[in-house]
């Protein structure tokens, strides 16, 4: 019973975060509410039990992410007053589709029988084992995702850095 | 000696017992939040004081010593001044996010006590990720500072937590990375498994903390550095640089609302020391096999103040950097020698196994060696960093 | 843990459906930056419940899609806006509907 | 015999040789090209008479050789040694060289001496070289040579336009005589495989003699027979002939008289295995119509050469109905017996024509018996042979052997009575002609003097009058060792001979009516001679409109002239008029018509292709613009496309599959 309730605020929670950063027309409580529902959702990994999960995305998104996004809409004068529409111009088109999308998954997810189970008892994910699999099994992946990583590092840090010698480009 | 060492944890299981059992984890969960919040709160008040005092001492000056005998009761002054003042809100700042910033600080800061191990089996929550939780949340800090310094709609605050950001992510890599060493060799990610990791005596009696190994003092040090730097205290506190500007991105904040800010500093402090306690100096552990009849949480108490201590000194003695040197020596310095204090880690563990007699002050060397060239070389390279030596002339 | 698995799903196509609704409608780039962010997470919650309800779960797959899949997330997002603030600077401008310059 | 055979083919290659060198002499050496001219005839004389000796005995002598040959086949040419050869080569050759010993004198004032004798020593090859030949091709090409001579010959004063003209008359008809000659030779190749006569067995003559089967058709025969027509100036091709005068008297009197003319008889004689019964029917018929027509026309004549040229025309007649009738020794005789007194009557003319200082119309002549008494003398001699005055003439020998002949023809008498009626016409014009020339008064000053001609061209008058009057008796039926020479069996002086078959009474007819003639024509005509009106023709004056009709040759050159010639020409302008408006008019037609489709494939080119291909590029182009607006930029459109085929994908997979 507790952890229906937990579900459903956990759930709502990040909902309202989704839907706020998607409607508001400042950019920063956009970005806020994103984050918040990150967290949200962090909050639900650990209540399926996944903690190590559960903490990496809250680390990453909450912790990281979010600054970045942040940083980015200040770099681009999204603080500013937004002036004209928010919605681009037929954005009537883009809330269709999603309309759509949504009616086929949850379509394919109510027709499908196999989805209402319950979960096993206990799932636990101990860190030791997530260690083990990840020295073991999916190191191939972990070596990449650093080479990924660093070169994601070092791409963003280039292609965003002021170029030194040219003036700044007139303002359009 | 048991009695004693468990007695908070007897007084915690005898309460919860007096209620209906299906309310009991809600009650005991609830007891351990008030004890925390009780303990660090006090703490908070008393660390304000006790800091001035020391700073004052340091500099050859009493601390406030007009509240209360030796101006102990100076943080309840503080209190009721703050909660009393009146909480100007800037009419072009972003209400709601300024209202949140300080809640959205506050909170993380408090759910990071959950993990850490007080005394022997006091530990709220015994989390099998107890370290990434740490880590989780300490890094949702740097939001809540981004959302004070821009809510507030101030040159003074956005700069302040632009730097304050700056500062707390780049020293949140060596912070992390000093860890590793200890969960390496600890072979867990848990804070209680890290604690009982250091549990055992060495022959003479002295307990095998992480600070009697090159990696673990280098570690040490080096996570101090970054936890100073991740509190924006002493020689990196340039958010709140008053003599530029002003209080950073607390300007805007008066009242309650600059207690918040002022309480979350505080806690992300102890939250930080406590953890340095729990992986570098053992946790709750007694120095020597002969003095394990101290109860376990005085231990924990004691290098806690111990800590505390040295973090006011380094206050009082260090002067503030510049934001460049700031970022030059955590990216130049801290973070290449916490990776080689990995690889001294590493070769520690490696000649564990040596048998002669004398392996222990060769291997102690071996490592410190390790340890001692590349600091010589980062060294040099951020020599570079420094500004050329200021000439002074006099007027003849 | 009696919320059954129909619900996590339908919690995470809605906060796909949500992601993308503001991908689709949103001018600023950054604010179709967070939708996509969104759409990952919905995805990663898939994973993590399929992993939660999955009759042995000791094979923590699912688990490890979801970490790898978080860091591939960050190093996305970071180059993403890391290419906003590049398209920026020579634009002047952060909607979307002007960076049509590969026109058919 | 073997031993003559292999040096033959001298006799035609010395004057070869004198004809070679005698062209390559400058105009002054005319001595040189006479002297090598006669000496080469005189070797070839020689060397005949020696041949002749060789073959009393009868017997056949050949030398073939291979030519050339192309593949399997191979053509073959060769020389045959036999009395019919013999005696012709011995004939030709001793009239040859008295004319050539003539034409010193004859053509002396002329100056291309040395061409003349250089044509005549050509000539005389190519005319030996026919003899000999024993093979058709051979035989046809010396034919051709001779045609080549005798248009040299006549046309040899080029300058004057009639000679011209007459020169390539000549050729054209004798040219079309030997294209029905050719198509025979062609036509018997096909069927005899070989074109030798005498090739040990196998040639086109003997073949027929073994296997029985008969190689000549009527077809071969009649088309050989053609060549002889258009060579002896036979009915439709005689027209050459009278015209051919226009050349010197001494070309006249070797050619024809004597030889060439006589070539066609030679022919039919050395081909005469191959001639079918019908054929020969054919050939007596040709010749006797062509004896009365000649003889007609000869009658009306006035110019002395033309009346002679008729009277061979005549005379050939004569022979071909010999051949047809009596066979080969018939034939040859007369033409050997012609060749002498013709030569001597035509020699004679050109004594009188040189001594009237080049007057050929006996009009203007009269009265020259006594100032030429030799020339007068022998040519009487010639005339009495001619008109066939019996026993001491040869002429009356030869034709009678032919009447009697024609006589025993089974066919029908008609060619019979025809050769009577030649015959007494042949007497009544060479009377007229006699009394017209040497009895009577001459009406011109220059005629008034006349002299004797020299004495190189009276000589072989001498020689040849003594022939005419000889040679006679070797055929007498009393006799007959010319026809038993050629036979190839020996003679038998019999004189039974001469009262058999009817004989007597036909000799004993025809001089009957030689003698009416003479005495008709001499009434008519001596008188006529005395007087000095003499432009005007008794018979004229009798018979008008026939005398004209005779005079101008049965207006056979006026048919020609209408017929042939109007007809090649409308020919020509038709087939021109079909080149330039039909074809041409086709031709232009054809190019307006590729102009007009050019263009027109133009036009649909222009508009349908390139139209269409336009109007494919045009839709391509809207097309891409449309397809385009697809992808205008806008990164959410695409995304929305995504989630749109997300969709798709996902029903499909759902509930599509089902």
């Amino acid at each position: 019973m507790l952890n229906e309730i937990a579900f459903l605020l956990c759930a709502s929670l990040t909902l309202a975060g989704a839907v706020a950063a998607m409607m508001l027309r400042n950019l920063v409580h956009c970005a806020l509410c994103a984050a918040g529902a990150f967290a949200g959702l962090a909050a639900i990994y650990l209540q399926l039990s996944a903690e190590f999960a559960g903490f990496a995305q809250f680390l990453v998104y909450v912790g990281a992410v979010a600054i970045l996004i942040v940083f980015t809409i200040l770099l681009t004068r999204g603080a500013d007053i937004q002036t004209g529409r928010a919605g681009s111009s037929s954005s009537w088109i883009g809330l269709l589709v999603a309309g759509l999308v949504l009616a086929c998954l949850v379509g394919s997810i109510m027709s499908s029988p196999g989805l209402v189970r319950l979960p096993a008892q206990t799932a636990n994910a101990p860190v030791q084992k997530i260690g083990e699999q990840l020295m073991n099994q999916y190191i191939m992946p972990l070596e990449t995702m650093g080479l990924l990583l660093t070169a994601a590092l070092l791409g963003g840090v280039v292609i965003a850095m002021r170029e030194p010698a040219k003036a700044n480009p007139s303002a359009r | 000696m048991n009695g004693l060492d468990q007695i908070f944890v007897g007084t915690g299981h005898w309460i919860a017992g007096l209620f209906p059992v299906y309310v009991q984890p809600l009650i005991s969960a609830a007891l351990e939040i008030a004890i925390m919040m009780a303990v660090f709160g006090g703490c908070f008040a008393l660390t304000s004081v006790v800091e001035r005092k020391l700073l004052g001492r340091m500099q050859n000056r009493y601390g406030p010593n007009r509240v209360g005998p030796f101006g102990l009761l100076q943080p309840l002054a503080d209190g009721i001044k703050m909660l009393t003042k009146e909480d100007i809100v800037p009419f072009s700042a972003d209400k709601t996010v300024h209202f949140l910033a300080p809640l959205a600080l506050s909170v993380p800061i408090w759910l990071a006590f959950a993990v850490l191990p007080f005394g022997r089996n006091m530990s709220a929550i015994d989390l099998d990720a107890g370290i990434l939780f740490f880590f989780a949340i300490g890094s949702a800090s740097e939001l809540a500072v981004f959302m004070a310094g821009w809510s507030s709609q101030n040159k003074y605050s956005l700069v302040g937590a632009m730097r304050a950001i700056a500062q707390m992510i780049s020293y949140e890599v060596p912070l992390v990375l000093s860890t590793v060493p200890v969960l390496m060799l600890a072979g867990s990610l848990s804070l209680n498994e890290i604690v009982a990791a250091q549990g055992t005596y060495t022959l003479g009696g002295l307990a095998r903390w992480n600070v009697f190994t090159p990696w673990g003092l280098a570690g040490l040090l080096l996570f101090l550095i970054a936890a100073t730097a991740e509190s924006n205290r002493s020689p990196f506190d340039l958010p709140e640089g008053e003599s530029e500007i002003i209080a950073g991105f607390l300007t805007e904040y008066s009242g309650f609302k600059y207690a918040l800010f002022f309480l979350s500093e505080y806690l992300g402090l102890f939250a930080i020391t406590g953890l340095a306690v729990t992986l570098f100096l053992g946790g709750w552990h007694a120095p020597f096999r002969w003095l394990e009849w101290v109860p376990s949480w005085l231990w924990f108490a004691g290098k806690f103040c111990a800590l505390i201590f040295l973090f006011v000194w380094i206050r009082a003695t260090l002067p503030r950097l510049r934001l460049d040197q700031l970022l030059n020596f955590s990216w130049r310095f801290l973070v290449p020698l916490s990776l080689i204090n990995i690889l001294v880690a590493v070769a520690w563990y490696w000649s564990g196994s040596w048998k002669s007699p004398v392996a222990l002050p060769v291997r102690w060397v071996l490592c410190a060696a390790l340890v001692a060239l590349p600091y010589h070389w980062l060294a040099q390279s951020l020599r570079g960093t420094l500004p050329p030596p200021r000439k002074y002339t006099y007027a003849e | 843990m009696t919320t059954p698995l129909a619900n996590y799903l339908i919690l995470a196509a809605l906060l796909f459906v949500i992601g993308l609704a503001g991908a689709l409608t949103r001018r600023n780039a950054v604010l179709v930056l967070i939708g996509l962010e969104l759409m990952f997470n919905a995805a990663n919650l898939n994973f993590i419940a399929f992993w939660r309800f999955n009759p042995h779960p000791e094979k923590l797959t699912g688990l490890m899609f979801v970490l790898f899949s978080i860091a591939i997330g960050a190093a996305e997002a970071a180059v993403g806006l890391a290419l906003i603030i590049a398209v920026y600077r020579h634009r002047r401008s952060a909607l979307m509907d002007q960076f049509n310059s590969l026109k058919g | 015999m073997e031993f003559i055979i292999k040096y033959l083919w001298l006799m035609p290659t010395a004057p070869l040789l004198a004809a070679g060198i005698g062209a390559l002499l400058h105009r002054r050496q005319r001595l040189l090209g006479a002297g090598l001219a006669i000496g080469a005839i005189l070797f070839s004389f020689g060397l005949a008479c020696v041949a002749f000796s060789t073959t009393l005995r009868g017997g056949r002598a050949t030398s073939n050789f291979r030519w050339f040959e192309f593949g399997t086949t191979s053509v073959q040419l060769g020389w045959v040694l036999d009395p019919l050869g013999a005696i012709m080569a011995v004939m030709v050759t001793f009239v040859s060289l008295l004319v050539f010993v003539y034409s010193v004198g004859y053509m002396a004032k002329d100056e291309n001496f040395t061409r003349f004798f250089c044509f005549l020593a050509l000539f005389a090859a190519a005319m030996l070289g026919l003899i000999i030949a024993n093979s058709l091709l051979l035989f046809f090409i010396c034919w051709e040579l001779v045609g080549l001579a005798s248009y040299l010959l006549i046309g040899f004063w080029f300058q004057k336009p009639s000679a011209a003209a007459a020169a390539k008359k000549a050729f054209i008809v004798t040219r079309i005589g030997d294209l029905g000659f050719l198509l025979g030779i062609l036509y018997l190749y096909g069927r005899a495989g070989t074109l030798l006569f005498y090739d040990g067995g196998h040639g086109c003559l003997e073949r027929n003699a073994n296997t029985g089967v008969m190689m000549g058709t009527t077809l071969i025969a009649l088309l050989i027979f053609c060549g002889a027509v258009g060579k002896s100036g036979q009915i439709p091709l005689h027209v050459w002939l009278p015209d051919a005068m226009e050349g010197p008297t001494p070309v006249s009197a070797l050619i024809h008289a004597a030889t060439m003319v006589a070539a066609g008889v030679f022919l039919i004689a050395r081909v005469y295995p191959l001639m079918t019964p019908e054929s020969l029917q054919v050939v007596t018929w040709v010749g006797a119509l062509t004896a009365v027509f000649a003889a007609a026309i000869a009658v009306a004549q006035n110019d002395i050469k033309r009346i002679l040229a008729y009277s061979t025309v005549s005379q050939l007649g004569y022979m071909m109905m010999g051949l047809g009738t009596g066979g080969v020794s018939v034939g040859m005789f007369h033409l050997t017996t012609h060749a002498c007194f013709k030569a001597l009557l035509f020699m004679g003319a050109g004594s009188v024509i040189h001594g009237c200082h080049e007057e050929q119309d006996i009009r203007k002549m009269g009265g020259l018996s006594r100032r030429m008494p030799v020339t007068f003398m022998t040519y009487a001699i010639g005339m009495m042979a001619l008109c066939g005055v019996p026993l001491f003439f040869s002429g009356f020998w030869s034709k009678d052997a032919i009447l009697d002949a024609a006589h025993h023809w089974r066919f029908s008498q008609t060619p019979f009575y025809l050769g009577l009626v030649g015959a007494f016409l042949t007497a009544f014009y060479m009377t007229r002609q006699v009394v017209l020339v040497f009895f009577g008064r001459s009406t011109n000053q220059e005629a008034e003097h006349p002299r004797e001609s020299p004495p190189v061209m009276t000589l072989p008058l001498v020689i040849l009058a003594a022939g005419a009057m000889l040679l006679g008796f070797f055929g007498t039926p009393v006799w007959p060792w010319f026809q038993s020479y050629l036979a190839e069996d020996n003679a038998v002086f019999d004189f039974s001979k001469l009262t058999e078959g009817g004989q007597l009474g036909i000799m004993l007819l025809s001089t009957g009516l030689v003698a009416v003639a003479m005495m008709l024509s001499g009434w008519i005509y001596f008188k006529k001679a005395a007087s000095a009106d003499r432009e005007k023709d008794p018979l004229e004056t009798a018979q008008p409109a026939l005398f004209a009709l005779l005079q101008h040759k049965f207006y056979v050159d006026e048919i020609y002239e209408a017929t042939v010639v109007r007809l090649t020409v409308a020919f020509a302008m038709f087939s021109d008029w079909l080149d330039r408006k039909f074809w041409g008019g086709l031709v232009r037609a054809v190019s307006w018509l590729t102009v007009a489709l050019a263009r027109l494939s133009q036009t649909v080119d222009e508009t349908v292709v390139n139209g269409s291909f336009d109007a494919g590029t045009e839709t391509v182009r809207d097309s891409g613009k449309w397809v385009s607006l697809l992808q205008n930029g806008q990164t959410q459109r695409y995304l929305g496309a995504i989630g749109l085929a997300f969709c798709g994908l996902l029903i499909f997979l759902l509930w599509g599959s089902q």
